[in-house]
């Protein structure tokens, strides 16, 4: 048996086949789902990939938020089921309040691609468990607003909760708060971060590197475990 | 305000047009008369001026174009030709790539952001019109000085712009060019390239056969944009008081054109789509002119049934209208309701327009009223054909003589090394990585190369590895000393990159980047230059799939460089065996392949040390080239080599600290018997490579060579931090990625 | 018809990059004299029919849950005085 | 110390995919009767002392050089009536 993991394409979704292709070469079944279906498919977890749905126009994740597949997702991601929003899926599910905070222009005001070095902070979530705390990563980021901001009190209790999911680290590429590059909800189902695990995967496209892999085979395991 | 229906210009044949503003001279207007029989319409007279502009008609470079047909290689890659959107080629199992370069030079100048921006847009529907999902895009820039004011207005914009549109469309930006120099600074050029893929039997047509089917307009609704001649028609003619406030600039919308792609892709793959054709120069104009031209029969269309985005739009600016995002398809009427199922499950505007009729005739209908019927063939195929004068100007000679081998050199090693960091420092030689960084290169999760690797790279398929490879060049410097060995320098050196990275070139686009086609010394450049290429191409076994011309680069009499950009597309059957610029592995050998002479001509060195433009570009041996090529492919299957960079620009020094720096490894080198280090380090002759090779392989590789009569130098290894010339001077990596490294975000960040 | 403008702006306690950057870009244009830059959105609403206090009430809400991310921005609804126009 | 605003739309001509991906949105948000939307920027800036002609022309020029890009944006300058605010 292996696991079912939907991977959501909204108007203006970029990464949809990268997210299902790192699915299928982690080993788990990927699935389509559309955003104006509220039907998930019975699917184990969802991920909602990066891109710029409805051209990111009003603001990053401000319009896919209100789609049907999302009242779904919003819904089960409460009961527990994995959630997984990379770059503009961490910016919907920021919007929908899944996740704490927003993002803003980064701080240079430019689209960023390029490699980057990242600490897993946590291997207590869903979608870290196959890392170790502390380790370090490097996968492609590529975003204009990917600066992670949030109030103070709302930083504090992240850091608190060990609730940073992911720091970058050797430059802080946009001007996030704290050098956050991602973060979990309480439970640990729900993860979002900016960079792209998706995009290193396999040795001979993007950066050469494997190490977002993990991302995925994390909650294959998860899931089939359970 | 009356219509000016065909039946009313018949019945007033005196009635003045404003032919002249709008473009068309005075035999041109005769030459439309003739053909109908009468005066045009308000309507027709619309569509002969934007169908017979340079920029769609190509009346001055067609005559001269015709060589990339006549010249053409026995290649049985080539599957569609020049005629179409994009030509395209077999690139084997089963696979079909299509690509093709295009300019827009001028929107960019005045609106760098938007001007760039649907600029991209415009050539990726020209890929989504054959039937290929686009897969990459390139940029290849020409920009003024980079310390002149106004560049850093156009370049941060014209960046942000192809960024802004590529990369919300997802597409990776996966090479192109950025050049400054003086002689582009009214005159920006801004082209961008374009690679789709298919299968062989998704390849799609611009025709509109088979009688009733239905012709719809799909994607964003029609506005004033891009109209300013039809407005002159509007209100000089028709209607005085009408406020001729049209915008002369065109604001892209990228994710119109994402959903366009998908749903476009969603149709053809349900076989619903008969003929298909982008709108974009020319809009309608050439949409309905095009698909009826290429098709059996006629076409009667309904522009009442256009969605507006203005509803004060007249038929003629309706006519005329370049908005951007929308797509013309013709379909059986039966598919008719899935097509538009189609589009609304991706939110996309989709409208019958019109249907194809049995006759011949073009005919556009207004509030029921006929204002335009004409034969579509004489619209779009008929347009006149210029026999431009021609000639090698008086100054060639002069240019030519002033010998840039006579500079002078570098009068001791501590002057060389100067010279190395200020050459790897100049605008044009250092790093681009601040521009590529606000491209997207990893979208679709299939790039295996990119910037700033020789070619780019794209998987087009997961289980077998085939891969496609691009690289655009054109060096404006060479072209200027002779434009004909310019051109084929600008297809040599696309072609050594393609074969660096371990590719087999298949076949050539172009985008042919000149001054104005009134000015004989220009036309001659011109002429020199497709000459060249058309010679080079059947030389190199490449065809020509297609391209794009564009004239009028210029501000009062200075005319910018001919500058014809040339992408080269090959295939490799297996990514896996690519091959990289990084110098990776300390102790692997690095050798030099091919031969060099002092030629500095155009060079490099020349300009960034004596600011000097003289004497002859290096020479040109296709020969070589195509032999090199084989080699380094070779090299590549057979796992001989594990880093290769071709030369070009700056020399072998700036090809060594470009590998050095992309693999964090120093080398030392030793200068070749014959040579002096100057030479060996700066010249710029043509059909040459560096090499990495492990130890174990390299008696079969430099045997190899050897057997095939490419003479191969070995000139030192892979080793430490610091680029060591033996003999003459060492340069700490740290100080070569600084100076390299530094310029480009000093100047714009 | 009205026409209803929503400003979006974000809170002073954000760090606002692009109001920064036009500011720091002023002293090098010639323009001194202006201590803070921030930059928001203006929405324009052309509503039909009048705009009563349940229209408004209607737009405020829009605003607060669509226009608006009011974890980082505030916003401002004003109904435009078609006659206060065209200064430019 | 004084606030001017600087609002820039873009032309009514030119298309504005941003305002319309708003349009579109509303009716599926469940917001009815908005014909039209244009999102366009507002420009709050702080000046250093009393906004009088020659300051006001100032902005007006920096408006019109540097913020908006008058081949596709218009642009308003207006000096803002504290009091006047606050209706949030
Ligand atoms: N420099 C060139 N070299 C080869 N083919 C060219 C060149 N310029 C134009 N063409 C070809 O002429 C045809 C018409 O070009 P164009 O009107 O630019 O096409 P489109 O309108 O689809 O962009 C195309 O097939 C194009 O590839
Ligand atoms: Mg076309």
């Amino acid at each position: 048996m292996t696991a079912r993991i939907g991977v959501v394409t909204f108007p203006g979704t970029l990464d949809d086949r990268d997210t299902q292709r790192a699915v299928r070469v982690a080993g788990a079944e990927a699935v389509p789902l559309w955003h104006k279906d509220k039907d998930l498919k019975q699917v184990d977890a969802v991920v909602l990939p990066g891109g710029f749905s409805y051209g990111d126009y009003l603001r990053a994740g401000a319009i896919s938020r209100f789609s049907p597949v999302m009242e779904s997702v919003i819904e089960q991601a409460k009961a527990g089921m994995p959630v997984l929003g990379i770059c503009n899926g961490f910016q919907v599910l920021t919007e929908t309040h899944l996740l704490p905070g927003a993002m803003l222009r980064n701080n240079h005001l430019h689209f960023i691609c390029r490699e980057q070095k990242l600490r897993v902070e946590s291997d207590r979530t869903a979608w870290t468990a196959d890392y170790t705390a502390g380790q370090e990563i490097s996968i492609p980021l590529k975003n204009i607003d990917g600066q992670y901001t949030a109030d103070e009190r709302t930083l504090d209790m992240l850091e608190a909760e060990g609730r940073v999911a992911f720091r970058y680290l050797d430059g802080n590429p946009n001007g996030s708060l704290r050098d956050i590059a991602g973060i979990t909800n309480e439970a640990g189902n729900v993860v979002g971060l900016m960079p792209h695990p998706e995009h290193a995967v396999e040795p001979l496209v993007g950066t050469g590197r494997t190490d977002g892999l993990g991302f995925f085979t994390s909650i294959l395991k998860k899931l089939v475990t359970a | 305000m009356t219509l000016d229906t065909v039946k009313h210009a018949a019945e007033t044949p005196d009635v003045k047009l404003p032919w002249a503003e709008l473009g068309l001279k005075e035999d041109e207007y005769e030459r439309v008369r003739e053909i109908l029989g009468r005066r045009p319409t308000g309507a027709e007279l619309a569509m002969y001026s934007v169908m017979w502009s340079e920029h769609c008609s190509y009346k001055s470079s067609k005559v001269h174009l015709r060589q990339f047909g006549e010249k053409v290689p026995a290649n049985d890659a080539m599957l569609v030709g020049i005629g179409e959107n994009a030509g395209v080629v077999d690139v084997g199992q089963g696979y079909a790539v299509t690509f093709k370069v295009e300019s827009h030079n001028h929107p960019s100048y005045v609106e760098p952001y938007q001007g760039a921006a649907t600029g991209v847009g415009g050539i990726v529907r020209d890929i989504i019109a054959m039937g290929a999902r686009p897969v990459a895009v390139v940029d290849p820039l020409r920009m003024g000085d980079a310390h002149h004011p106004d560049t850093k207005r156009v370049l941060p914009g014209v960046v942000a712009g192809i960024g802004g549109y590529g990369n919300c469309l997802g597409l990776p930006n996966i090479g192109g060019e950025l050049v400054f120099d003086a002689c582009y600074q009214g005159n920006p050029l801004v082209n961008a390239g374009a690679i789709g893929v298919m299968r062989h039997e998704d390849i799609h047509l611009a025709k509109a056969s088979g009688p009733g089917n239905k012709v719809i307009l799909y994607g964003a609704r029609t506005g004033g944009d891009g109209i300013g001649g039809a407005s002159i028609l509007a209100s000089e003619t028709f209607d005085d008081t009408k406020p001729s406030k049209r915008p002369a600039v065109q604001v892209g919308d990228p994710f119109q054109e994402k959903l366009l792609i998908e749903c476009t892709l969603e149709a053809f793959a349900e076989k619903l789509v008969v003929g298909i054709q982008d709108l974009g120069a020319a809009g309608l104009s050439c949409a309905t002119s095009e698909l009826a031209s290429n098709g059996s029969g006629g076409m009667r269309v309904e522009l009442d049934d256009v969605p507006l985005r203005d509803s004060t739009l007249t038929p003629e600016e309706i006519l005329m209208s370049e908005s951007q995002e929308r797509m013309c398809a013709v379909v059986e009427p039966g598919k008719v309701g899935r097509f538009l199922e189609i589009c609304e499950k991706w939110d996309v505007i989709a409208t019958v327009v019109g249907e194809v009729t049995d006759g011949d005739r073009l005919e556009i209908f207004w509030h029921g009223e006929k204002i335009v019927d004409v034969d579509p063939r004489t619209v779009a195929h008929d347009g006149p054909v210029y026999e431009r004068p021609y000639a090698r100007p008086q100054w060639q000679d002069a240019l030519q003589a002033d010998d840039a081998n006579k500079l002078a050199r570098p009068a001791d090693a501590d002057e060389l090394r100067e010279q190395v960091l200020k050459l790897v420092a100049a605008p044009n030689q250092a790093a681009k990585s601040w521009v590529t960084d606000q491209y997207d290169r990893f979208v679709q999760g299939n790039t295996v190369l990119a910037q700033p690797e020789d070619s780019g790279m794209i998987r087009i398929n997961e289980e077998t590895g085939l891969g496609v490879a691009i690289a655009t060049d054109g060096n404006g410097r060479y072209a200027k000393l002779d434009p004909y060995k310019g051109a084929q320098l600008a297809l040599a050196e696309s072609y050594r990159n393609v074969a660096a990275s371990g590719a087999k070139p298949l076949a050539v686009s172009d985008c042919l980047n000149f001054g104005s086609p009134e000015d004989p010394d220009v036309m001659w450049q011109f002429a020199e230059a497709v000459r060249g290429l058309a010679d080079g191409c059947l030389e190199l076994g490449t065809p020509v799939t297609g391209g794009n011309v564009s004239l009028y680069n210029q501000t009062g009499e200075a005319a910018i460089h001919p500058t014809p950009v040339v992408a080269v597309l090959g295939v490799i059957d297996d990514v896996a065996r690519r091959t990289p610029i990084a110098f990776k592995e300390e102790g692997q050998l690095l050798y030099l392949l091919g031969e060099t002479r002092e030629e500095f001509g155009g060079s490099a060195w020349s300009q960034v040390v004596h600011d000097h433009l003289g004497g002859l570009p290096p020479e040109v041996d296709l020969g070589r080239e195509k032999l090199l090529a084989e080699i380094l492919i070779s090299a590549s299957r057979d796992g001989m080599i594990d880093a290769a960079h071709d030369l070009s620009d700056g020399g072998l020094v700036q090809a060594v600290a470009e590998s050095c720096l992309r693999g964090g490894l120093g080398a030392r080198l030793i200068v070749p018997d014959g040579l002096d280090a100057f030479t060996f380090l700066f010249s710029e002759s043509a059909g040459r490579a560096v090499v990495a090779v492990p130890r174990s392989e390299e008696l079969r590789f430099t045997d190899m060579c050897g057997a095939r009569g490419l003479p191969v130098t070995r000139i030192g290894v892979v080793d430490g931090d610091a680029i060591e010339v033996q003999g003459a001077f060492t340069l700490p990596l740290s100080e070569v990625r600084e100076a390299h490294e530094g310029t480009i975000p000093g100047l714009f960040a | 018809m009205a026409r209803v403008v929503v400003d979006v702006m974000l809170k002073p306690e954000i760090l606002d990059p692009q109001g920064q950057a036009v500011q720091r870009a002023l002293p090098r244009l010639g323009f001194q004299g202006i201590s803070d830059v921030r930059q928001g959105k203006r929405f324009e609403l052309e509503v039909d029919g009048p705009v009563g206090d349940a229209v408004l009430a209607r737009i405020q809400e829009m605003a607060e849950s669509f226009l608006a991310n009011t974890v980082i921005e505030d916003f401002v609804v004003k109904v435009e005085d078609e006659k206060a126009e065209g200064e430019k």
